[in-house]
């Protein structure tokens, strides 16, 4: 049974070798292989967890050593791989997710001639995801990290020749890399504490060491997560990552690879329950991402960066409650799971409206789709309901619980962050709002493409309906599933542990202004949207959406500062390396070329000359000879 | 070394030939680097060399002695003059220097090192010598004993200077020998060549004019009484021994003009 | 009179040969007084096999004699066929050999 | 006496060499062939050496010992520690891919798109059979460099080794250029001349500081001079320790190349061939990093120890400095050089941090940086000699056109930002964390580096391959079988050192703990233990 931890990974690796290296013979079955095997893999995830199930709650971590990775003296790392509760929500998320979207691929990259290439890079990302997951310690894990940083990077930047589409890409994998370097110092800083850096003995050890210390390796965590989950500062990347195809941004940018930093924080509890401060810049960066994701999300008329706005914001719930110690995780995570079934859901449903609309994305320029997409309008519908967090619907059920927790702190902060996820449940309504009335209601604003072709918008074929139906039905029924005698937390409380939060202020109050809150959200954008016709090209709007629409100025600031200033540093680097330190070098060889050309003129050519100087030289050596012997 | 063998003053008869034939040597050596015709310094060099072969001689060194007179003086000096001969014998250089300094720096270099030498030589204490006799007489003779070093001890030097004789031969026929790298042409295209350049294509004027100014040396005259270079061979141009004898001629027909002119003058002056 | 003597002369000799490769300027010249020290050398050398009493200077002045017969054979070679292209026998003539 | 395992795997390529030389002239594609065949025997000879060497025997193996100069005690002296022998293997293995890839760099029509006409015209000049026989001749120098145990015979082929790079460099460089082929021979005499002399004075300071040691040492060995410093026979003043330590390291570290003694690498780099470039930076400068863990270490360890602080500085400036230039170039070859200056900082970081992680790390780099940059570079050759031009404004879009040669440069520029899964990252994770140990600012501001490597490689990437399709590159072919040939072994084996590095950490690791112990460092304990 252990086996089935490495032949989860196995299979979708195994597809990605096959199709990459596949060759143009695999170009007819290709992404039915693909598909096939992650449907295998979510097999796999099954047993297993079918396995897990049948053991006492207490003894269900499964490990499994792989072999020894890097030996060096004083220096273990293994492929081991460790099975808990927490690996296995991922693992059946990513799984089932992930196979809903491979299938979903089939169809909506059906006319795409690198097809193939797709479905590779779609299960390079499954293996390396679940490899983030299994990992039984932070190297091993990091290898994942940045293993669906590469396929999350060649997958923007899959419409290569699109220079938008290029650019997306690096600038994804940069920003990334920043927050690996947060990783990897941190996971130094382990080594150098605790001569290891396998979860089971860190974890155990953290009483050990100093509160500092901690809080360093907690602050460093954090940085990696803000990059993976694009958390304030390292946000800038992910609506830029709408460049790729749909589905990528479903799985990838929304159900998965994002929440990596959430499973990272929640991983690591052991370190930042020892670390106050470094929990409040976790709890802190969870909240201005909430609001600044959900402020962005207000403003952005591509439906796709709409979504990124949301799902940004939804993981800073997810950041928050992390941050807000056991009382936290397991709704961190609840939220996580019934994030990634009505985000996939929204996303895979954005992608049948492009489908239908000539890959239209501004949805200033949809309308009225309802009747013309119904199993999307209906799907897509759902999710929505989900996502503000109308009860019964799941995300009421994990948000709601989220912003209890994050007022049961003390003093002033029950009611800072308290009052922060209350609002963004409101501008969540609001902008979800927005999305669905531009794109499902009012008048049709259609615009022709590019090449004059009038859109015709059909409902798309069943390969990718289906996957939205099924991921309807997960948006509409987990949350309660999973609140309902609290069997999610139950579930998961070996792991992550668990207290119940006591928040300041009542929970049936928390509640109802929750719900509150997210009517008037509601309510204002159907005022905006709903009751007046929407114009095609955005107004000029106000300072707050200007700055909104640019991603409230960051990439601003990021070209001012990082991508003007490196381009000055580097310009004049090239220009000191080749005047100064090449200089010196070229200087030292000028000056004897000018020393051996002043030399040079002794050799005039002359034998004579040059005999002389030999008599002379032979007429010295004789005198040193008879000098030396003289003395 | 036996020290029963040592003395420290040669016969009074060497030394008388030493200081005269030394002071021929050093003559013969000064006259070698200070005659304007090489010609005249292979003399001297020979002149010097047999004096060197004498003082072998008295030395003991037979076998060298001889060798010195048969291979340098009669051979190496011969091809000098071989050489000589070739370049051009009356040829006489200049002895005015043209490098700057050159002279200078050649008689403080010459006059250091000379005095560095005897310093040298006046430095070592040399008062004793033992004599080449026991030597000589130990293989029953100078040539002998020669032989003897050379076949043993010696001997792979001696295969090898065969080595290096037989290389400097071939090298020497190799720098001088002229390889012919094309077909020799023939008349009939040697002819066309000259058409198709447009070269005098009968043969060339004969030089001298007159019965009396026949020789080679001296350019046939054109009509109005101008040397043609032509009928001269092209050595002798260059060399710039061409005799012109044009004024002279030119001369002779005025002097003949004239006396006709008279004759005919007196003539007409008859017939009035 | 003491060998040494010898000595002295090959000294002067060697420098006049040495004087004269410095200030002629024509080849055959310079060649001759090369061969004038050459000479000097072996006189040395027979004067110091005699002072020694053994006879291996005299073997090193025969195969210097022996060298130097090869080397006018080349040298004299590398002279006319010098002449033959430049029409000169100069040493100064030959000064190509320069930047 | 047993077969002398060592001397043959040096000896073949040489003979190689000879053999290559003396093809005729006309059968140019006979010499190729021959010098693969060369080149893959000398392969088969170093896994010989690999499979007869023991990591846990004695510290030298397969020694041999030959008294060479009597006089000065010099010996013909060699010996394969683990550290030795992982770089022998890397030569013999990048060799036959450097000639592979080399196939037409030295044909003489400068069209060099498939074979060239038959010979109708007899060549005197045979720049084919010479280009092979260098290379062959380099091969044969750096392997015997790798076993030399003595410092007299390590010096002599330190500097021998430049004369056929210098012809390989200067003679058969990179055609592309942006002003035309008499500006690139000018360019490419500049860069020879600048290799050639830049690494004579290292070499020159090196020779004197050779002699020093002579002197103080009253001998050449290495195995001796270092068993006598062991034991305490041999005391050294501690300047004069000092100075024959900066005169080692000065050479080594122009070779390396460790800031500021770096700028002959770019422009070699640059105007050389890309299966030269490979030779440069993959084979021929990991003599100098290998000779600082072998000759400076061993020999002098308390000056070691004494430069340690100023080594880390410059190779700290060296990852940040080389990378931020790296960025800043417009010829990918230059780029690529740059890089590779980075990662040499890596290297020589990962040796002067002195714990077992980072000389582990840093030999494993040497490795791992060679196979890397061989493929990068290799492919980065076939791209530019497509479209005949170095300059990356020159591309864009490669990857419409030809998917499979930009896939296997992204894979190539994945392996140098040290990605990981591929083989560079387990070294430069253990040389970070090796540094960090000791000093933990020097850690942090390496791993600056590891940013920096992602910006200039996607940087790279996103110019040439993708993008709209450029005009010039639209009928560009893909790989070759030959040029794949050449590429897909490397990749493989990015991928599986990357998983399954054991097989060359086994080897390495005896090796380190006797360096270690040669310069008495420990690695620190973690602070949990160390506070227990």
């Amino acid at each position: 049974m252990d086996n089935l931890i490495a032949l989860l990974i196995a299979a979708p690796l195994l597809g990605a070798a096959l199709l990459l290296c596949g060759g143009r013979r695999l170009d007819g079955a290709g992404h039915w292989v693909a598909t096939v095997l992650a449907f295998v893999s979510f097999l796999f995830g099954t047993v297993l967890f079918a396995d897990m199930l049948g053991k006492a709650a207490d003894d269900r971590t499964v490990q499994q050593q792989l072999f020894s990775w890097i030996p060096v003296e004083g220096f273990q790392a293994d492929v081991a791989f460790q099975l808990d509760q927490l690996s296995m929500t991922f693992v059946l998320l990513i799984t089932g997710v992930g196979s809903l979207i491979h299938l979903y691929s089939v169809g909506y990259m059906e006319h795409d001639e690198r097809r193939r290439r797709f479905f590779g890079y779609l299960n390079l990302f499954l293996a390396a995801m679940l490899l983030l997951v299994l990992a039984d310690n932070y190297l091993l894990l990091y290898v994942g990290w940045e293993g669906v940083g590469l396929a999350s990077y060649l997958l923007i930047g899959f419409w290569q020749h699109k220079p938008s589409a290029a650019t997306a890409a690096k600038k994804a994998f940069l920003v990334n890399r920043v927050g690996d370097m947060g990783l990897s110092i941190a996971v130094m800083l382990m080594f150098t504490t605790f001569g290891t850096f396998a979860f089971t003995p860190v974890l155990e050890s953290t009483g050990e060491t100093s509160e500092a210390m901690l809080t360093a390796i907690g602050l460093l965590l954090l940085l990696a997560a803000c990059g993976k989950s694009a958390q304030v500062p390292l946000q800038s990347w992910l609506g830029d990552a709408m460049e790729g195809p749909t589905p990528v941004s479903a799985l990838i940018h929304a159900a998965t690879m994002v929440t990596a930093g959430v499973y990272l924080i929640v991983r690591s509890g052991a370190i930042f329950n020892a670390a106050p401060d470094a929990q409040l810049a976790v709890v802190v960066v969870g909240a201005v991402t909430l609001l600044f994701g959900a402020i962005i999300g207000c403003a952005k008329d591509d439906i796709k960066k709409a979504l990124a706005g949301s799902t940004m914001s939804q993981i800073g719930y997810m950041v928050l409650a992390a941050g807000l110690g056991p009382i936290g995780y397991a709704f961190a995570i609840m939220h996580l799971v019934t994030h990634g079934f009505f985000k996939a859901g929204l996303f895979l449903g954005a992608g049948s409206v492009m489908h239908g609309m000539n890959d239209e994305v501004d949805m200033r320029k949809y309308g009225g789709l309802r009747k013309y997409l119904p199993i999307t309008f209906v799907t897509f519908g759902l999710g929505y309901l989900a996502i503000i967090g109308v009860p019964p619907f799941s995300g009421f059920f994990s948000k709601d619980k989220i912003i209890e927790a994050a007022f049961a702190q003390e003093g002033a902060r029950a009611w800072i962050f308290g009052g922060i996820a209350l609002l963004g449940a409101g501008i969540t309504a609001f902008y979800m709002t927005r999305v669905m009335l531009m794109t499902f209601f009012g008048k049709q604003r259609w615009q022709p493409d590019a090449e004059g072709e009038e859109p015709h918008p059909h409902e798309a074929p069943r390969t990718m309906t289906i996957p939205m139906i099924l991921l309807a039905v997960g948006s509409v029924g987990a949350g309660a599933f999973f609140s309902i005698g609290d069997r999610f937390v139950n579930w998961l409380a070996p792991v992550t542990e668990f207290e119940h939060p006591h928040p300041v202020i009542s929970v049936p109050v928390i509640t109802a202004s929750t719900i509150a809150v997210l009517l008037v959200g509601a309510a204002l954008a159907y005022a905006m949207y709903g009751t007046r016709p929407v114009p095609v090209t955005a107004p000029r709007g106000s300072l707050l959406t200007r700055a909104a629409r640019r991603d409230l100025l960051q990439d601003d600031f990021n070209h001012v500062v990082l991508v003007r200033g490196g381009e000055h540093l580097t310009r004049s680097l090239v220009y000191v390396d080749h005047t100064l330190v090449d200089g010196v070098v070229n200087g030292t060889a000028a000056g004897f070329g000018g020393l051996s050309g002043r030399l040079r003129k002794l050799q005039n050519g002359y034998a004579r000359t040059y005999a002389v100087s030999m008599f002379g030289g032979a007429a010295v050596l004789i005198a040193a000879t008879l000098l030396m012997r003289a003395v | 070394m036996n020290t029963t063998l040592a003395a420290t003053l040669t016969s009074t008869g060497e030394a008388v030939q030493f200081w005269i034939l030394g002071t021929v040597a050093v003559v013969g050596a000064l006259c070698t680097i200070l005659m304007k015709k090489a010609v005249h310094s292979a003399l001297c060099l020979a002149g010097t060399m047999i004096v060197l072969a004498v003082f072998y001689l008295a030395n003991g060194a037979y076998f060298l002695g001889v060798v010195q007179i048969i291979v340098y003086t009669g051979a190496i000096m011969m091809l000098f003059l071989f050489v000589v001969m070739l370049v051009g014998v009356t040829a006489a250089d200049s002895l005015k220097e043209t490098l700057k300094g050159q002279r200078w720096l050649a008689a403080g270099c010459g006059l250091g090192f000379g005095i560095l030498l005897i310093a040298g030589i006046g430095n070592a204490s040399l008062s004793t010598f033992n004599g080449l006799g026991a030597a000589n007489a130990a293989h029953g003779g100078n040539v002998e004993g020669l032989a003897r070093l050379l076949f043993t001890r010696y001997v792979f030097a001696f295969e090898i200077t065969g080595a290096l004789l037989i290389t400097a031969t071939v090298g020497a026929m190799v720098l001088t020998h002229r390889e012919r790298t094309e077909r020799a042409r023939t008349q009939r295209e040697l002819a066309e060549q000259r058409v198709r350049e447009g070269k005098q294509l009968p043969p060339l004027p004969a030089p001298g004019v007159y019965a009396r100014h026949n020789a080679v040396d001296i350019a046939g005259l054109l009509p109005d009484g101008t040397p043609s270079e032509l009928t001269v061979s092209k050595t002798l141009r260059e060399r710039d021994q061409v005799r012109d004898v044009s004024s002279e001629a030119l001369n002779d027909l005025k002097a003949l003009e004239q006396r006709s002119e008279e004759r005919l003058g007196r003539d007409e002056e008859a017939v009035k | 009179m003491n060998p040494v003597n010898y000595l002295y002369l090959a000294a002067l000799l060697f420098t006049i040969g040495a004087a004269g490769v410095l200030i002629r300027r024509n080849a055959i010249v310079v060649f001759m007084s090369v061969e004038l020290m050459l000479n000097a050398c072996n006189l040395s050398l027979v004067t110091f096999s005699r002072m020694h009493g053994n006879l291996d200077g005299q073997i090193v002045a025969f195969f210097t004699m022996v060298v130097a017969a090869a080397e006018v054979v080349v040298g004299l070679a590398i002279i006319v066929s010098l002449f033959r292209s430049r029409h000169s026998a100069s040493v100064d003539d030959a000064s190509l050999m320069k930047l | 006496m047993s077969f002398p395992l060592l001397t043959a795997t040096a000896a073949l390529p040489a003979v190689g060499a000879v053999a290559v030389a003396a093809v005729p002239a006309a059968r140019r594609t006979a010499a190729k062939w021959l010098a693969l065949l060369f080149s893959l025997g000398t392969l088969a000879l170093a896994v010989t050496v690999l499979v007869r060497f023991e990591p846990g025997g004695a510290r030298y193996q397969l020694t041999e010992s030959h008294a060479w100069i009597a006089d000065f005690g010099v010996r013909y002296e060699l010996g394969v520690d683990g550290i030795g022998v992982t770089l022998l293997a890397l030569t013999a293995l990048l060799v036959p891919f450097v000639i592979a890839a080399g196939w037409h760099d030295a044909d003489p029509s400068p069209d060099s798109g498939g074979e060239a006409p038959a010979e109708t015209k007899h060549y005197r000049w045979r720049p084919t059979q010479g280009f092979f026989a260098l290379i062959l001749m380099v091969e044969a120098m750096v392997i015997l460099s790798f076993e030399a145990t003595d410092v007299f015979l390590f010096y002599i082929l330190f500097e021998a080794m430049l004369i056929p790079m210098y012809f390989l460099i200067g003679g058969f460089g990179d055609r592309a250029h942006a002003q035309g082929e008499e500006a690139a021979a000018t360019q490419r005499s500049y860069a020879a001349v600048k290799f050639l002399l830049y690494n004579l004075v290292g070499g020159l300071i090196m020779l004197a500081a050779v002699i020093g040691l002579y002197v103080v040492a009253g001998s050449f060995s290495l195995g001796e001079i270092a068993a006598a410093r062991a034991s305490g026979e041999l005391e050294m003043a501690t300047n004069t320790e000092r100075l024959l330590f900066l005169g080692f390291f000065f050479a080594f570290a122009i070779k390396a190349p460790l800031w500021p003694l770096h700028t002959w690498l770019p422009n070699a780099m640059g105007e050389a061939t890309a299966p030269v470039a490979v030779l440069i930076t993959a084979v021929v400068d990991k003599v100098g990093t290998f000779a600082m863990l072998r000759f400076c270490l061993q020999l002098f360890p308390e000056a070691s120890k004494w430069a340690t602080p100023v080594i880390i500085v410059l190779s700290l400036i060296s990852i940040v400095y080389g990378a931020l230039l790296a960025v800043g170039q417009r010829d990918i070859k230059r780029l690529i050089a740059y890089a590779s200056i980075s990662h040499f900082g890596f290297i020589i970081l990962g040796i002067f941090a002195m714990t077992s992680q980072g000389q582990s790390g840093a030999t494993l780099y040497m490795v791992n940086h060679g196979i890397s940059t061989a493929a990068l570079m290799l492919v980065a050759g076939f791209l530019i000699s497509r479209r005949g031009s170095r300059l990356i404004a020159d591309y864009g879009g490669v990857q419409k056109v030809a998917p499979v040669l930009a896939g296997t440069f992204l894979v190539g520029g994945l392996a140098t930002l040290s990605l990981p899964g591929l083989a560079p990252f387990v070294s430069e994770f253990l040389v970070l964390v090796g540094t960090f140990t000791r000093y933990p600012a020097a850690g942090i501001v390496a791993t600056f580096g590891i940013v920096l490597a992602a910006l200039y490689v996607l940087v790279l990437y996103q110019r040439t391959m993708t993008g709209p399709v450029k005009e010039e590159v639209r009928s560009m072919p893909d790989l070759r079988v030959r040029e794949l040939a050449v590429v897909a072994p490397l990749i493989a084996l990015l991928i599986f050192l990357g998983v399954y590095p054991k097989p060359v950490t086994e080897i390495v690791n005896p090796a380190v703990e006797h360096t270690m112990s040669d310069v008495q460092q420990q690695d620190p304990r973690p602070d949990v233990e160390a506070a227990k």
